[in-house]
């Protein structure tokens, strides 16, 4: 069984998609074997990670089979609305 | 009963008024257990007989309503905080990812900090 | 869009919850005047895209709508804070006179002083 | 052509109705000519007079042909509704 990596906002066009399986183990092995810009930009300061929908620190963090880690960019500014 | 109902603004949140459409993303293992923090929290604070919180995701045309908060109460006063109140804080506290299509081209908007001005009125910081 | 519905309490203004009906009764030369200038004054002092007060007269029985307000703005401030006080505003500034039907028979509702409390609230005296 | 008197909430039960047509004439005169427990209400320090519409002192008032003059007593307090 495979871990669930999930990108969000720019991190998916980043990513090529919004989703993707990756075999459990290390998150540094994990970033690793991404392309070097994508790691980059997963592991910037601004970028918060969740796992199985809790927030968490992402040093030494190590993803089971099973497991969804989520990488959130910070979130967008401004009103989309009138009211 | 207050309500308010919130629409996609045609100038959205950057400049011009040529906003064709609106996409947001949510994550929802964060963004529902964040709303039903919320409704509790709201209802905790209010005596109210009925709460209705609800948003939408996806893509959105300027116009197309997007954000409906809903609170009834014996009282006037209680139905207008608990409303204001639940829409500052779901517009903080849940996590939207949004990008706007403007000439057919799709671009996200970037954050902005003063978005945590408004839950300075309710005295606590943004979560 | 903020709206605020109001609708006939069962256990209206006074003791206990058996009101059968209830009658609104009005003088037109008095309230459409000032209905209309309550509403002047606040489109004069937010700025809205649309406005609309509305309140019923006659016989109503509980449960049935009563009174609908509702502010349109740009800024959802704006909408709340209107909404708000027209309605403060129409609760006081309007000439109504209540009846209500407990067990067949009807008795008009006296005059409570304070009714007014609300409007201090935005620094005025009641008219 | 005659002048209307209109009786508003409670007054309108003591008057026999809502309203009421009166020659023109002094309010005290036409005041004169109702029953004495109809006047005695209608004079009460709570009632405010509207005199086609704009509140007016009823001291000295004089009604012409086709004027209305409306009794308003207290409004009624409480509130009918919830929210």
């Amino acid at each position: 069984m495979m871990a669930r990596l999930v990108f969000l906002g720019r991190l998916a066009d980043l990513a090529g998609g919004a989703e993707r399986e990756v075999a459990p183990g290390s998150l540094a092995r994990i970033m690793a074997d991404m392309g070097p810009e994508l790691a980059q930009a997963l592991a910037g300061p601004r970028v918060r990670l969740a796992l199985n929908g809790a927030l968490v620190a992402g040093d030494g963090l190590v993803l089971k089979a099973g497991d969804e880690l989520a990488f959130l960019p910070p979130v967008s500014g401004g009103s989309s609305r009138s009211g | 009963m207050v309500s308010f109902l919130g629409q996609v603004r045609a100038d959205s949140s950057q400049q011009g008024d040529d906003v064709e459409a609106l996409e947001l993303q949510h994550y929802a293992p964060l963004t529902l257990p964040g709303m039903e923090a919320l409704a509790r929290d709201v209802l905790g604070r209010w005596a109210l007989d009925g709460l209705l919180i609800w948003h939408r995701v996806g893509e959105m045309a300027p116009g197309d309503p997007i954000v409906l908060v809903a609170a009834a109460s014996r009282h006037r006063r209680d139905a207008f905080a608990a409303a204001d109140f639940a829409m500052d804080h779901l517009k903080s506290e849940s996590w939207f990812w949004k990008r706007e299509k403007r000439a057919g081209q799709w671009a996200w908007v970037e954050p902005r900090e003063q978005d945590y001005a408004d839950l300075a009125r309710w005295g606590q910081a943004g979560v």
